[in-house]
């Protein structure tokens, strides 16, 4: 029989960009999956559903996706916020919800049916300002994010921590909001402060034209970047001002392994453009379910397959485009273990040309 | 520091001023709170961005073929949903209402054709340098905007303090029953101003497209709450209100970044509106469309 | 599973959703009813959410008592804040009051240890349950219901109308706007704590300019000539797009186009009792 | 009554009232004139606390009214009707004329809420009454219709009802017969004539002659903001001061060679 | 008598359920002074309306200079010469009282000077206009607003001026300035074309005159005959 996986995804709304994306992601991966057989002979079917990345209406999505088109888990959905508040009504159902996209602290508290493979950045930030502080030999940085946003805001809360442990100092910390196209105020304030990199918690919409217009006052120091800085989109957008960006994650397009190499070729294939970040986690999300079915004996009893792939899940080891991965358990408030995170391994590049280039 | 951010703040306060004209004459004539002005505004960004990367044109071809694009549109909409709400008498936050259903169609329909990736212009559509004079960093585009809003004020406040027409629209504004009385071909002027207001509201999108250069289906919403505030502020259909409401603003946070703190930015900015509002319960011209007890 | 408990799992929100928008819509009403053009009842409703949410959450305070706070704190707000703004009319008292609602967003994102900022607050628990949002439903209805019968009713209308001649008949205008602008908070704010209260989490960005402009468009479109109209309006908006879902990636173009023609067709509203007495009395006559 | 003192009013550089003294007498009907532009209008917009006086004080029943809010001075016992009328135009005649009593009815948020029975008398009270002021004016058969339906005279006599609804003691009409062919004026004299032996003292702003001669005991003349003749009807018709700059020469020649041509 | 500049015919008017205008049929001749008298809510101001295409007639044909005008634009028939005076003035308030003047001029393409000539014509006629020139007509009195109303109908130059009770609120003195004043412009050729409320002065000017009740003419004569008229007396003159 088919195997149903909802996907509850932003596509439309001012989410709707990453929204897609996963989807696309979602999608090349069962694709290939069916095309090489499926899950032991059952084909997995998609049942996608829009949230608009609206915290009601993904609610109301993944109860139609849970009790009405009886699907095995839910991917999704694409802002932290929307998982805050539909992630609960999975977990009520006994149903995996699998966000590949929810970067906020605190969504795998929620309990032992949440699961994500969106690298938090708290594990990866540290490492990204540790490759960027020795190869450009930063003494001081300027802090700069979008507060108004829960990804950009968590980002810059792991940045702070990140600059607290590495005992770096700040020459100041200034805030935009989602949707401004001018920065030069805050941008005219950070150069007055001299610092040496300016650490961005930006997604590429508002970070592309803080690259251009920094380089347009005259700041030629280098960019620190989050997840939502990594995309090649960057090229495009700053075009001719986006040299010098640190990101750090564990996928990039420049990193040339076997199954990244075939991920980008397929992606660029289908759907006429570069994936980004965003894709390549849902890809790999789709690939690590695909081998927790696997391992999971199908009875056609809804509440017991659903259990059964839960209790796969944490036992998944893979290595897709984003590298290897693993599961480990993440804790509630108090303290008890819940959901579980992703762990794995980042990659640090900087943007030279048109090109990332891998720094470690 | 400072003379730069006054630099910033009057670029900031022109893009404001720039996305407010035609929103504040449509607002004027028509009585009508446009909200599908944002939706335009995109439209206008997103013509221009493909019309220039299709055929290769330059600047000002884009920008007289967002002006054009996004004018037709505007006719388009004033025929269709508010001219039939003119002719039934609707109460007056209706085509306001009806304007909100058509920004929802705009901006999923946009989404729909072109996804909701950010586009560009192409590359080298305007010299991305600065130009640096006593340290101050100003570029091109910059300057360019604050020369267009000027010029358009000028030219805009002209035409309608000047002009016969001018004043039939302001008698428009008033009472369209007393322009018909003096013979004023009411209904063609709407439409007129409504292709204008669009066509303004396309060329705004361009510029300002160009100054973040991040084009996106939803670009027009952040734009259009700012508007608001800027043309109530400005007065109904007030030209030289909107830019100096527009230039207030952009002073308000630009300064307040600069010396109180940027997460405060839009508080202050907002704040002071309000403050001001409390003092000029008219907005900032007021006192010119008192009317007798 | 019966029928009933399917659909009930599966749209429960959606169906308490319904009832949370027509408060909503109605909180808008009272203010356009007697001529304020407010647009602080998103804000309001955040207000609202906020306090009982972080009563509930952070003090385990019971219930009930959260909810009275989550309609007293707008409340309160309206009333110290109605003094100086309600002398504005038209179009600048909706500036102002959207200034307002940007205040709040803003004090909000800088109050990160108490509201949690831009990353909201989560964990709420959930309380409410479907007779809250009907007992709420009914209760908001019957109060507004005997207002508008009775000389406050007439007050607002005669001061939507015309206030200087309303002043004139010896109406307390000030006091009645008030009543209009502090009651409308409370009932938005009733509506952000049966809200929060059902979808776990709240953030800033809800409660801002798109929210009032869709409350605004609720009640508009549902007609204010009557408190039918603001529920039905309330509850087509909050189906519509539900209803669309099979048409895909146009599904709200096509939103967007119903919107435009309901408009169009009725100007004056769905709700539009004279609308009805016309077309039955053209009925009449043709017969 | 109503005692005006010193009031000047200006509107920037424009003196519209200069040291207007004025005593309106209790009971009876009486009369201000004077050209357009005199500042007749604006010294209703004075009393009723539309515009405050730039210096001078009004005094209703021997007590200040400064600084007093307009619904505070309806409340104190002053109505008015507009020159350009103000009627609710999307209220039937009823609920137009139940507004005014607004500060009449007695029943409190209780009472509302609960329907209860000081509600419901007091409700048909207000009915009633509404349907008496409204026949006074000889509207009552069209009481259920909207205001806006009216045509301009009927809009008239409908504010008259209106203001009769607050209860006044003192009544100020704005041009109440503007827009009335002579019957109509004459009918609306009688009415007006009617609520005056009711007790009502009424002060009356009116260009007609033959309305503000038959009626008014009193009659002020306004000209350029300043007082230029008080006195009866008889006085003020042979006033020349009020005859060259209001009355003019009744029959004049132009009509008559119209007639003639 | 020669063919009438202005005929209408059958005009019906209705709004919703109601007719105020129940199929009424007249006529004005060149350079005559015609009046239509009534009470209120007659239906005066709706044929006026009518005329000049500001509510639409349910049936009835309206022909100007031998020309059918019935479905015209409001601004057409203004730029051909059938020009009206509004109750309740429609005074623009928010212009200067020079700019409402000048607007009346909307539908003229005859030359600045000839404008201006005309201008100083109407501060002639009216001298608190030019006082007043600059301030906001808004913050005219009644009178003055009237009067300012007047003088912005004949910058159109109209052929026919339709006037709906321009007495009223008038000061006595003005009001027989201003019915001398139709006079004066209906002997210069001006056809006018009179609603009034003062019945009495607007039967003495009127060559002819329509008394109309509830939507429909149950008179007409010569403004003298009617004048004599016992009905007439008895219903409008309240003798
Ligand atoms: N708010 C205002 N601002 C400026 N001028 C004003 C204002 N209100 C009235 N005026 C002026 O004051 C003068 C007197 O106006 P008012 O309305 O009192 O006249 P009136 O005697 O009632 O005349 P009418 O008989 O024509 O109604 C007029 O010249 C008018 O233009
Ligand atoms: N917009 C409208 N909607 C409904 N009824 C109307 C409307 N306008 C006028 N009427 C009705 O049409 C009838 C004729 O009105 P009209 O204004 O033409 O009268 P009139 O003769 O000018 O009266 P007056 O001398 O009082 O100005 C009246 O009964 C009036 O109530
Ligand atoms: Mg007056
Ligand atoms: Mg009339």
């Amino acid at each position: 029989a088919d195997i149903k996986i909802g996907v509850a995804e932003a596509l439309s709304g001012g989410a709707a960009q990453y929204g897609t994306a996963i989807r696309n992601g979602f999608q090349l991966a069962t694709d290939e999956i069916n095309a090489a057989g499926g899950i032991n002979g059952n084909k997995i079917v998609l049942v996608v559903e829009d949230e608009q990345g609206k915290k009601e209406d993904a609610i109301n999505v993944f109860k139609k996706l849970i009790f009405q088109d009886n699907v095995l888990m839910v991917f999704g959905p694409t802002l932290s916020n929307s998982a805050q508040a539909a992630d609960p009504i999975a977990q009520a159902a006994k149903t995996v919800a699998f966000g590949t996209s929810n970067t906020a602290d605190g969504i795998t508290s929620i309990g032992d049916y949440v699961f994500r493979n969106s690298v938090t950045e708290a594990d990866v930030l540290p490492e990204t300002l540790r490759v960027a502080t020795k190869h450009a030999n930063l003494k001081k940085v300027a802090v700069l994010y979008g507060n108004d946003d829960v990804f950009t805001k968590s980002g810059y809360d792991n940045f702070k921590k990140a600059l607290e442990d590495a005992k770096m100092p700040v020459t100041t910390t200034e805030t935009f909001a989602k949707g401004d196209v001018d920065f030069k105020a805050q941008l005219t304030k950070i150069k007055a402060t001299n610092p040496d990199a300016i650490v961005l918690s930006a997604l590429i919409a508002e970070g592309a034209p803080i690259m251009v217009q920094a380089r347009q006052l005259g700041i030629n120091v280098p960019f620190i970047g989050g997840n939502g800085m990594n995309s090649v989109k960057i090229f495009d957008l700053a075009k001719g001002a986006s040299d010098k960006l640190y990101v750090g994650s564990p996928w990039s397009a420049s990193n040339a392994t076997p199954e990244n190499t075939k991920f980008i070729k397929a992606y660029t294939a289908k759907y006429n453009g570069a994936p980004d970040q965003f894709a390549a986690q849902a890809y790999d999300g789709m690939y690590i379910a695909a081998q927790a079915l696997k391992a999971t004996k199908l009875t056609g009893a809804l509440p017991a397959d659903r259990a059964a792939l839960r209790d796969a899940l944490p036992n998944v080891k893979w290595t897709g485009a984003t590298g290897a991965f693993t599961f480990t358990r993440a804790n509630d408030k108090a303290g008890k273990p819940a959901g579980y995170d992703a762990k794995q391994q980042a990659i640090v590049s900087v943007t030279k040309g048109t090109q990332f280039e891998i720094e470690k | 520091m400072l003379d730069q951010q006054l630099v910033n703040a009057l670029s900031l306060g022109c893009v404001y001023a720039l996305f407010a004209l035609g929103f504040t004459l449509i607002f004027g004539v028509l009585g009508v709170i446009n909200l599908s002005h944002g939706a335009i505004f995109m439209v206008g960004a997103y013509a221009a961005a493909t019309f220039m990367r299709l055929f290769s044109l330059p600047l000002w071809m884009g920008l007289l073929g967002a002006f054009l694009f996004s004018g037709v549109f505007g006719l388009v909409i004033d025929v269709l949903v508010l001219k039939p709400l003119r002719k039934r008498n609707a109460p007056h936050l209706i085509p306001m209402i009806a304007t909100i259903g058509v920004a929802i169609i705009l901006n999923n329909g946009v989404q729909a054709i072109f996804g909701a990736e950010n586009l560009r212009f192409p590359a080298g559509t305007i010299p991305d340098d600065a130009l640096e004079f006593a340290g101050i960093h100003v570029t091109v585009l910059e300057l360019g905007i604050v020369l267009v809003s000027f010029v358009l004020m000028g030219v805009l406040m002209l035409a309608l303090k000047r002009t016969q027409m001018g004043r039939a629209l302001r008698a428009i504004a008033e009472s369209p029953k007393a322009a018909y009385l003096v013979g004023v071909n009411v209904e063609g002027l709407f439409y007129m101003t409504s292709f204008i207001a669009a066509g303004l509201g396309g060329l705004a999108g361009v510029l300002i497209g160009l100054y973040s250069n991040a084009l996106f289906p939803l670009m027009g919403q952040p734009m259009l709450e700012k508007g608001i505030a800027v043309i109530i502020l400005g007065g109904m259909g007030d030209i030289r209100g909107a830019m100096l409401a527009g230039l207030f603003l952009g002073f308000a946070e630009v300064l307040s970044v600069a010396y109180i703190g940027s997460s405060m930015r839009d508080a202050v900015a907002f704040g002071l509106l309000f403050l001001v509002l409390l003092v000029r319960p008219k907005g900032l011209f007021g006192s010119l469309q008192e009317r007798k007890v | 599973m019966s029928g009933f408990d399917n659909f009930w799992a599966v749209y429960s929100n959606l169906v308490l959703s319904l009832g949370i928008n027509g408060l909503l819509a109605l909180s808008i009403w009272l203010t356009l009813a007697c001529g304020m053009l407010s647009m602080a009842n998103a804000a309001f409703m955040g207000l609202g959410a906020y306090a009982s949410s972080i009563l509930t959450l952070n003090y385990g305070v019971p219930y009930p008592a959260a909810i009275v706070a989550g309609m007293a704190l707008p409340a309160l707000v309206a009333a110290i804040m109605g003094g100086p703004t309600l002398r504005l009319s038209g179009v600048y008292l909706a500036m102002a009051t959207l200034a307002f609602g940007e205040v709040v967003r803003i004090a909000v994102l800088n109050t990160e240890s108490l509201t949690g900022g831009a990353l909201g607050l989560n964990g709420i628990p959930q309380l409410t349950q479907w007779w809250h949002v009907l007992l709420a439903l009914v209760v908001t209805l019957l109060v507004l219901w005997r207002l508008r019968r009775s000389k406050v009713g007439r007050a607002f209308e005669a001061i939507k109308e015309d206030e200087t001649a309303a002043g004139l008949m010896g109406i307390d205008v000030g006091r009645h706007k008030m009543l209009a602008f502090v009651l409308g908070a409370a009932i938005a704010g009733l509506a952000g704590t049966l809200n929060a209260h059902l979808t776990f989490f709240i953030g800033p960005g809800e409660y801002g300019f798109n929210r009032a402009v869709d409350i605004l468009t609720m009640t508009i479109l549902g007609g204010i000539n009557g408190l039918t109209g603001p529920v039905l309006g309330g509850v087509i908006l909050t189906i519509l797009p539900e209803m669309l879902r099979g048409l895909g990636g146009f599904r709200l173009v096509v939103n967007g186009l119903v919107l435009v023609l309901i408009v169009l067709f009725l100007p004056k509203g769905i709700w539009d009792p004279m609308r009805f007495r016309q077309w039955f009395g053209r009925k009449g006559e043709a017969a | 009554m109503l005692e005006l003192s010193g009031i000047s009013r200006h509107f920037g550089g424009l003196k519209v009232l200069q040291d207007v003294n004025l005593a309106v007498p209790d009971k009876g009907v009486f009369g201000l004139i004077g050209p357009n532009g005199a500042g007749k209008t604006t010294v209703f917009n004075l009393i009723t606390g539309l515009l405050p006086p730039t210096s001078g004080t009004i005094r209703f029943d021997g007590q200040d009214l400064a600084g007093r809010k307009p619904f505070e001075i309806t409340r104190g016992g002053i109505a008015r009707t507009f020159q350009n009328i103000r009627v609710f135009k999307e209220m039937s005649l009823t609920e137009n004329v139940i507004v005014g009593m607004d500060a009449k009815l007695r029943y409190g948020a209780f009472g509302l809420l609960a329907s209860t029975g000081i509600f419901r008398s007091e409700e048909r009270r207000a009915r009633d009454r509404a349907r008496e002021l409204l026949s006074w004016v000889k509207l009552d058969h069209k009481a259920d219709q909207l205001a806006d339906n009216l045509s301009y005279g009927d809009q008239r006599k409908l504010e008259l009802a209106r203001a009769l609804a607050t209860e006044p003691r003192l009544l100020l009409l704005d041009e109440p017969v503007a827009g009335m062919n002579s019957s109509e004026k004459t009918d609306l004299m009688h009415e007006i004539r009617n609520i005056a032996e009711r007790g009502y003292t009424i002060f009356m702003i009116e260009h007609d002659m033959r309305f503000v001669m038959g009626l008014c005991e009193q009659i002020a003349v306004l000209n350029f903001g300043r007082i230029i003749a008080r006195g009866g009807p008889e006085e003020i018709r042979n006033d020349p001061q009020v005859i060259e700059a209001y009355l003019g020469r009744e029959d004049d020649e132009a009509t008559n060679e119209g007639v003639a041509a | 008598m020669s063919a009438p500049l202005l005929k209408v015919e059958g005009l019906k008017v209705s709004f919703g359920h109601v007719e105020a205008v129940k199929g009424i049929d007249f006529q004005l001749h060149e350079g005559q002074i015609t009046t239509l008298v009534g009470a209120n809510g007659a239906g005066k101001s709706t044929t006026l309306l009518a005329l000049s295409g500001l509510v639409k007639k349910t049936a009835g044909r309206v022909t100007f200079d031998g020309q059918d005008i019935t479905g015209l634009a409001p601004h057409k028939i203004v730029s051909g010469g059938v020009v009206q005076v509004a109750e309740g003035r429609a005074t623009l308030t928010t212009l200067t009282v020079r700019e409402n003047l000048e607007l009346g001029a909307y539908t003229r393409r005859d030359g600045a000077a000839a404008r201006a000539a005309d201008m100083e014509r109407i501060f002639t006629l009216f001298p608190v206009l030019k006082d007043r020139s600059e301030g906001l007509a808004g913050n005219l009195s009644g009178g003055e607003q009237q009067m300012l109303a007047i003088g912005r109908a004949m910058m159109a130059k109209p052929r026919v001026l339709l006037l709906d009770e321009p007495s009223m609120g008038l000061a006595p003195i003005i009001v027989q300035d201003i019915f001398r004043t139709l006079r004066e412009i209906n002997k210069q050729g001006l056809t006018i074309f009179l609603v009034e409320q003062n019945v009495r002065q607007a039967l003495k000017i009127a060559d002819r005159a329509y008394v109309i009740e509830t939507g429909e003419i149950v008179l007409e004569g010569s403004g003298r005959e009617l004048l004599g008229n016992p009905r007439v007396q008895d219903a409008y003159l309240g003798n």
